[in-house]
């Protein structure tokens, strides 16, 4: 990797943008890469959407904004049209395609729909639909690897959370097989 | 007779906070997790509107005023 | 068939930027609604203070203007002294009232500024993202107070309507709440009041009204409905401090 | 001639009721205090309205509400009194609010002194507020000059809906001099008040909002924007500066206020010695009278000294509209001394010392 | 390379605890309410004073109250926070005390937006506080650098008994990024603290006075005088800067913060156009680094141009310490709007479009 | 011979710069006299706010940090946070403490901070030359209500400590005078109880002297005392407001 | 025996107000519009030294502390 | 008078000082000359000594500030003192005889000395001494007429005080009086 990847995320709040965003830089982080979080906040963030940027790269970051994403992470209908278009040609969307169905992508970006609400709810909580997406966004990039993603995971959830440490790993499981069977 | 009560809801503006049904005496309203609004949140529904006693509860307690309640004697 | 409940015309068509189940929601729209009833939103102007209630100039239905934080209430004493027939209101959190605005807020009451105050008591910052507020409870976690609120380090709950109790220039005080239905209807009675005292040039008038924050306090909206009447309301009781339109004053 | 005595403070009063004056806020700070003094007679014999505020910050938060209703409206202070203004100030820039704001320095920093000084220029020019705003501030030299400007300043604060400034030091706001309260100012046309938020019965159909958030980026920088619009406009139009003696002179002093009449002073006393010096004195502080110094015809000139009642702060704006045209000097003093006339003569006499750039 | 994941406004918190923070005293505004949150837990812990004050005027004279007892201090605000405590700061600075300001800026004027922003570059820089005082103000572009200043700037502060403000916009406090807080950062030596008032059982014989009051202007002139000492001093030594790029370049861009991060991205792209831009990176803005302008060594230079994210404030500056040299430009982007790089791009490639002297 | 009366060493040998009989000199020197009899100066600090009394630096025979107006209370803070066992007071007049420095006051009590408050009332802006405070009478000519105080316009006298009896971290409240010498016995009573409170750690503790300001009130400093005891006492009563250290609080 | 006071008095602080004339229960101190004192006021001065009881009013009530109260039984 | 006059006026707080100095600005502005009080100000006017300044001039004024004095009024020692050497050679001192005894004068400044508390007392009041001195200075400096002077006087006075009018004149007439005699 010699150029800077770009990825934004976005949803509703409460579907865990800011987690699955905070997720990929501790990766980078853990990975001795570079890497920069930068969350959308504010009122805003009250009610209506979430949306939260990040950056990885083997060099210094210079630039901590960006206007054209390679990749763009959609939670839900309202997130994939807003930001669509800033992607360039030759990126990527990855959408939940339990809430968006058929969507109309701009050309030369592929996109790749992960049923996340179902597979969440499958596994038993919709709180695990973000895990899923990184699974997903992990098996798409392969930036990190499944030791990193898990370490990393262990060490957010804290001792508090422990017990959800099994749950959430399943999810990253499936969302990297979806994605899987998506490639092809 | 006893009076009777109609709701009718903006649900686009609904929150699904659950407020009028805490509130609801006679327990007849509900939020639908399988119906979000373009806002993302569950809205709220109403199970048996024919044991609507048009109280207003709902409606009083709703903070986005998204209730209306009319009534017939 | 007959209308008994709808939205009132004091409000706008904007949607609340409120989080669900926030009752700054239900606060608002009886503000608007004893407007609306009174007849006078065409000479309403509202400010608008900084707090989670900062779009409230979005909301009500009448001229509005936003003002710094802490300051609604010197900004309605150059308004009303102005406009001395208007009706001229302030809403505001407590953190803007309470903590930095209580300056302004106690000597516009000092004055006997002709306006009224709607003090919305949510024990904590919402805007902010729920820091400790001068009105939190002992005990209560807050992102500035992670162990829970401490009476030796952070001070106690401050008594806002017991100490604007002591000024004499107030004409019409009362603390309230909307955690059912009832106080609902009792709220509007007291906010009415407190109007009807404005535009009889009775002095100042405030209404103290304990509300929820659902958000910033963890709980969902009903659970913090039972959280103020559980554990608010035996801190800051209920009740009329002062009303001159009554002899034998409280 | 009908010329009265008068003291600043109080011409400053009178001043800003023969402008119009409808409400005053303030809170006593010396040396200022006969600013509140006067007008809690008069603009209440005149059924107006004055309010002793419980501090700074309420008097100008009252300001920014009678504004907000559509009055014209006043605030008077001095230093740190200023300073604690300052979020009001932009307040009142971000709602594009009129007021008049009366500054009488004292020294700095801190507590400092009560005697007259110029060292609130940063203060009053460059704000202390956030955000890009500006505040339109003149700084007069008589008590004269200082009244002629207070009676245009809300016709100026209407225009530009933007807070204008009367920028003195103590000592203008103590000494009395004689006056003539009733010179002609410039009159222009004002736009009705459409903003005002007094009522919709007053604007059926159309809810007036003073408001100065933005939540979205691209909606305050279009705001700013406009701002920025309004504030070239000024900058095109509301320029002030008395240019004296400025034939081929061999130096130029820049002062401003109660200094540049020390230098008028200097001035002649150099003249005695066969030292043709000229003065460029900018009236309004900001916008600075930059354009003064390009179009300056000196070919004889040796340098520019800047002369000021603190540290060097005007200095700044010299240096930027000389651009590196000619050498600059600075003479000051500070902590409310007020330099006699033959310290500047000596500054001039020394410029070499006093170069900076 | 033991670096950790942080968020700004979580490393400003702790890297001011490994500078020595004694004693916290804020109010909560957004974006920097990590801030005081993390403290209040971590600073508490190890049992030292954290007091979540009723408003931003409360919470910097608190400071003032520790640092005159002698105790490391600090505050931490944004834009409108910051307005108000303008007459704290020059009270700090009146009456020599340290203490270190943090400021996350965000749009304005008023109350703006929450959006990042430079437009308090003034504010910060130029004070609006009274009377002739300087903050020492370091404008960091990442957060590593943020902690490094932070770790350093008590020390700063105690060596000058004066404020030490570090300047960052909204993205700084709120992004996330790895960081090392371990980077050792200059040592130097510091006096005891003779002044501190902690009373005479501490110092005896000797009564400790902390004031910023001199009635009689000789002796605050002689206050000032040896203020100014100081912030010469400051300026000798605490001028900061990075040059990047310098060797021979089209164009130098000056930039701090955020945007010069942005514009670092900029002169990559642009290399590959094969437009050789420099950049001056003030790291310290007051004092603001004006001799590298003087020394700069750029024969094919075609102009400068000034970045930031705001309407044109640091301009000044560029333009007093260019002096008329080369001919320089402005771009900049208001409201909270963070340009991207390609908006730098394209301002040098059309740079005449830009100039403004 | 024995010495019945000196000058206390509580007190530096500047000459203090009041006017002529004011009672700003009276308090002075029981505040000092107390610290003496308590053996604290030595680990005293007064903060000095903005009046009359800016100069208290000078005067009290310990160290001294001089504060921005109406900040004492938030300046004490920052000091006795840091150093909990020293003894801090501020001397604060009413335009100080009552009217611009009321936030900082309020919450330094509500937050318990274990500081004593020297209140001295005095009706009146001595410093700036007899504008109206927020105690000021009704009926009371100053500067700035030239034709006197009238409640409707300017508000009514503002009463602090009934005010701030109603705050919980109160320890001891009393309001005192010193018009005659029996008064000035009173007052060193309660000025030493809450210096004695302080060093026992018992929280906030706050003294309102009512007290004199011969020159802008336009009397001889004897009259002066009559008119507190005959004016100002009436509208401001001397009385124990708080005292945590007896049961059966008042 | 009685009490008997002997009152000094640092006369250049004085400031004449006659806080200490006024207090005096057995009314033997004056202000003597005649001795100015360098900052110009009236100095306070005793008429009869033989009657004072020593009660120290005149001492408690001075502002500027300027009177130093010895007592012999 | 081409040059303008600078008149230092000093004493005790009490004595008279701002209306001795702001009468001669009052007779100035009467006589439709320019004339600028300036007071000394603020704390140090409580108890201490009080003084200001007065520039009376045909022509426009300038500086509003000077070092050196024409004219010194002294009403006491302390100010004799303090002001004494700021007086150009040539120029004059008038000072309060009652208090101020054998003064030692700098060299070339010719020294007047009117005993005006006496002067005053015999009138009736101590207060009027501020006007004897006035007096003393018009016949010194023959700037104003006593119909400027007594113009002035009744203006300044106000319906409130005018009952003083009578002994505030005759203090004028007394100071001219005592002048003239030692001018010989
Ligand atoms: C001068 C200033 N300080 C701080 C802030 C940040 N701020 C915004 S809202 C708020 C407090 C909100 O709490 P509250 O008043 O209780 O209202 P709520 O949001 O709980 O309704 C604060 C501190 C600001 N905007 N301006
Ligand atoms: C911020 C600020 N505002 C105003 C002043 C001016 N000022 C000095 S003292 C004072 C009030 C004095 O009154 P009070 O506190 O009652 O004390 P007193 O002089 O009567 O003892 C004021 C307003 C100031 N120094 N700073
Ligand atoms: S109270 Fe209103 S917003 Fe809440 S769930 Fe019911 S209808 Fe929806
Ligand atoms: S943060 Fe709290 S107070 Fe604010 S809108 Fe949300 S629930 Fe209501
Ligand atoms: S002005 Fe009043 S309060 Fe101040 S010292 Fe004089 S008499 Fe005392
Ligand atoms: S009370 Fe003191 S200052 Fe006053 S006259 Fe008596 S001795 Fe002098």
């Amino acid at each position: 990797m010699c150029k800077p990847v770009n990825i934004r995320v976005a949803g509703f709040g409460g579907q865990g943008i800011m987690m699955f965003g905070q997720m990929l830089a501790y990766c980078a982080t853990n990975d001795n890469m570079f890497s920069l979080w930068v969350p959308s906040y504010g009122p805003e963030t009250r009610g209506g959407t979430a949306n939260c940027s990040v950056i990885v790269s083997t060099k210094m970051i210079n630039s901590p904004v960006f206007t054209n994403a390679d990749v763009l992470v959609a939670f839900n209908q309202p997130s994939l049209e807003k930001f669509k278009e800033m992607i360039v040609p030759g990126g990527c969307i990855l959408y939940n395609s339990s809430m968006i169905h058929d969507p109309i992508l701009p050309e030369g970006v592929r996109g790749y729909g992960i049923p996340i609400n179902d597979i969440a709810l499958e596994l038993g909580t919709i709180q695990v639909s973000n895990m899923t997406m990184l699974g997903a966004y992990l098996e798409f990039s392969e930036l990190f690897s499944d030791a990193t993603a898990e370490k990393v995971l262990e060490k957010y959830l804290g001792e508090k959370k422990a017990h959800l440490l099994g749950i959430n790993k399943q999810a990253i499981l499936r969302g990297r097989e979806a994605l899987r069977a998506l490639k092809g | 007779m006893p009076i009777k009560g109609y709701l009718t809801f903006e649900s686009e503006k609904c929150k699904g906070c659950g407020l009028c049904v805490a509130f609801c005496p006679v327990k007849i309203l509900y939020l639908d997790k399988n119906t979000l609004n373009q806002q993302g949140y569950p809205i709220v529904k109403i199970t048996d509107p024919d044991k609507c006693i048009g109280c207003a509860s709902c409606a009083l307690m709703c903070p986005d005023s998204i209730i209306t309640v009319e009534v017939k004697n | 068939m007959e209308v008994k409940y709808k939205k009132t015309k004091g409000l706008t068509d904007s949607p609340l930027s409120y989080c669900p189940g926030c009752t700054h929601g239900i606060i608002h729209k009886l503000v608007a609604e004893v407007l609306e009833e009174l007849g006078v939103l065409g000479e309403s102007i509202v400010i608008a203070s900084v707090g989670c209630s900062v779009f409230s100039y979005r909301f009500f239905n009448c001229d509005a203007v936003q003002s710094a934080h802490g300051r609604a209430c010197a900004v309605a004493t150059g308004i009303k002294r102005n406009l001395p027939d208007h009706v001229v209101f302030t809403y505001q959190g407590d953190g803007d009232l309470a903590s930095i605005g209580i300056a302004e807020t106690i000597h516009a009451a000092n004055r006997g500024e002709n306006i009224t105050v709607i003090f919305v008591n949510n024990a904590i910052y919402g805007m902010t993202g729920g820091q400790m507020a001068p009105t939190s409870l002992i005990g209560q976690k807050t992102t500035t107070s992670p162990m829970g609120r401490m009476a030796e380090v952070h001070g106690s709950p401050l008594h806002i309507s017991e100490i604007f109790s002591q000024i004499d220039r107030v004409a019409y005080l009362e603390r309230v709440s909307v955690f059912n239905p009832r106080q609902v209807r009792n709220a509007k009675n007291a906010i009415r009041k407190a109007f009807t005292y404005q535009v009889e040039k009775r002095g100042f008038t405030m209404v103290e009204v304990l509300s929820s924050c659902p958000v910033n306090w963890g709980m969902t909206p009903v659970d913090s409905l039972k959280w103020i009447e559980e554990k608010m309301v035996p801190v800051f009781p209920l009740k009329v401090f002062k009303d001159k339109g009554v002899e034998n004053n409280v | 001639m009908g010329k009265i005595l008068m003291k600043g403070n109080e011409a400053i009063a009178r001043a800003a009721m023969l402008g119009g004056l409808e409400a005053f806020f303030g809170y006593p700070i010396t040396p200022q205090n006969e600013v509140p003094e006067y007008l809690s007679r008069y603009l209440l014999e005149e059924g107006k309205v004055f309010v002793q505020a419980e501090s700074e910050v309420a008097a100008i938060n009252m300001v920014y509400g009678a504004a907000a209703a559509g009055f014209r409206t006043m605030t008077s202070s001095s230093s740190p009194g200023i300073a604690l203004k300052q979020e009001g100030i932009t307040y009142l820039c971000g709602s594009e609010l009129p007021c008049v704001i009366s500054s009488v320095m004292r020294g700095g920093p801190g507590l400092g002194s009560i005697q007259p000084s110029q060292s609130d220029y940063n203060q009053a020019t460059r704000g202390g507020g956030n955000g890009d705003y500006h505040v339109i501030v003149f700084g007069p030299e008589t008590i004269q000059e200082t009244i002629d400007i207070l009676k245009e300043a809300f016709d100026i604060a209407d225009y530009y809906r933007n807070p204008v400034m009367v920028l003195v030091d103590g000592l203008i706001g103590q000494m009395m001099e004689s006056v003539d309260l009733t010179k002609p100012v410039k009159k222009r046309f004002l736009p009705e008040k459409d903003y005002a938020a007094n009522g919709t019965k007053n604007h059926p159909g159309e809810r007036h909002i003073i408001n100065s958030l933005y939540l979205e980026s691209n909606e305050l920088e279009h705001h700013n924007l406009s701002l920025k619009k309004k504030y070239d406009l000024a900058t095109a139009n509301e320029t002030r500066v008395e240019l004296i003696n400025m034939n081929d002179p061999d130096y130029v002093i820049v002062a401003f206020g109660t200094m540049a009449r020390v230098c008028r002073s200097a001035i002649e006393k150099l003249a005695e010695k066969n030292i043709r010096v000229g003065m460029i004195r900018p009236i309004s502080l900001w916008p600075f009278p930059s354009s003064v110094f390009e179009t300056m015809d000196a070919p004889h000139l040796k340098g520019i000294l800047c002369v000021e009642m603190n540290l060097g702060m005007m200095l700044t704006d010299v240096l930027v509209a000389n651009n590196g045209r000619h050498s600059v000097g600075f003479f000051g003093r500070a902590g409310g001394v007020v330099p006699d006339p033959d310290e500047v003569v000596d500054a001039i006499l020394h410029f070499n010392e006093r170069v900076v750039k």
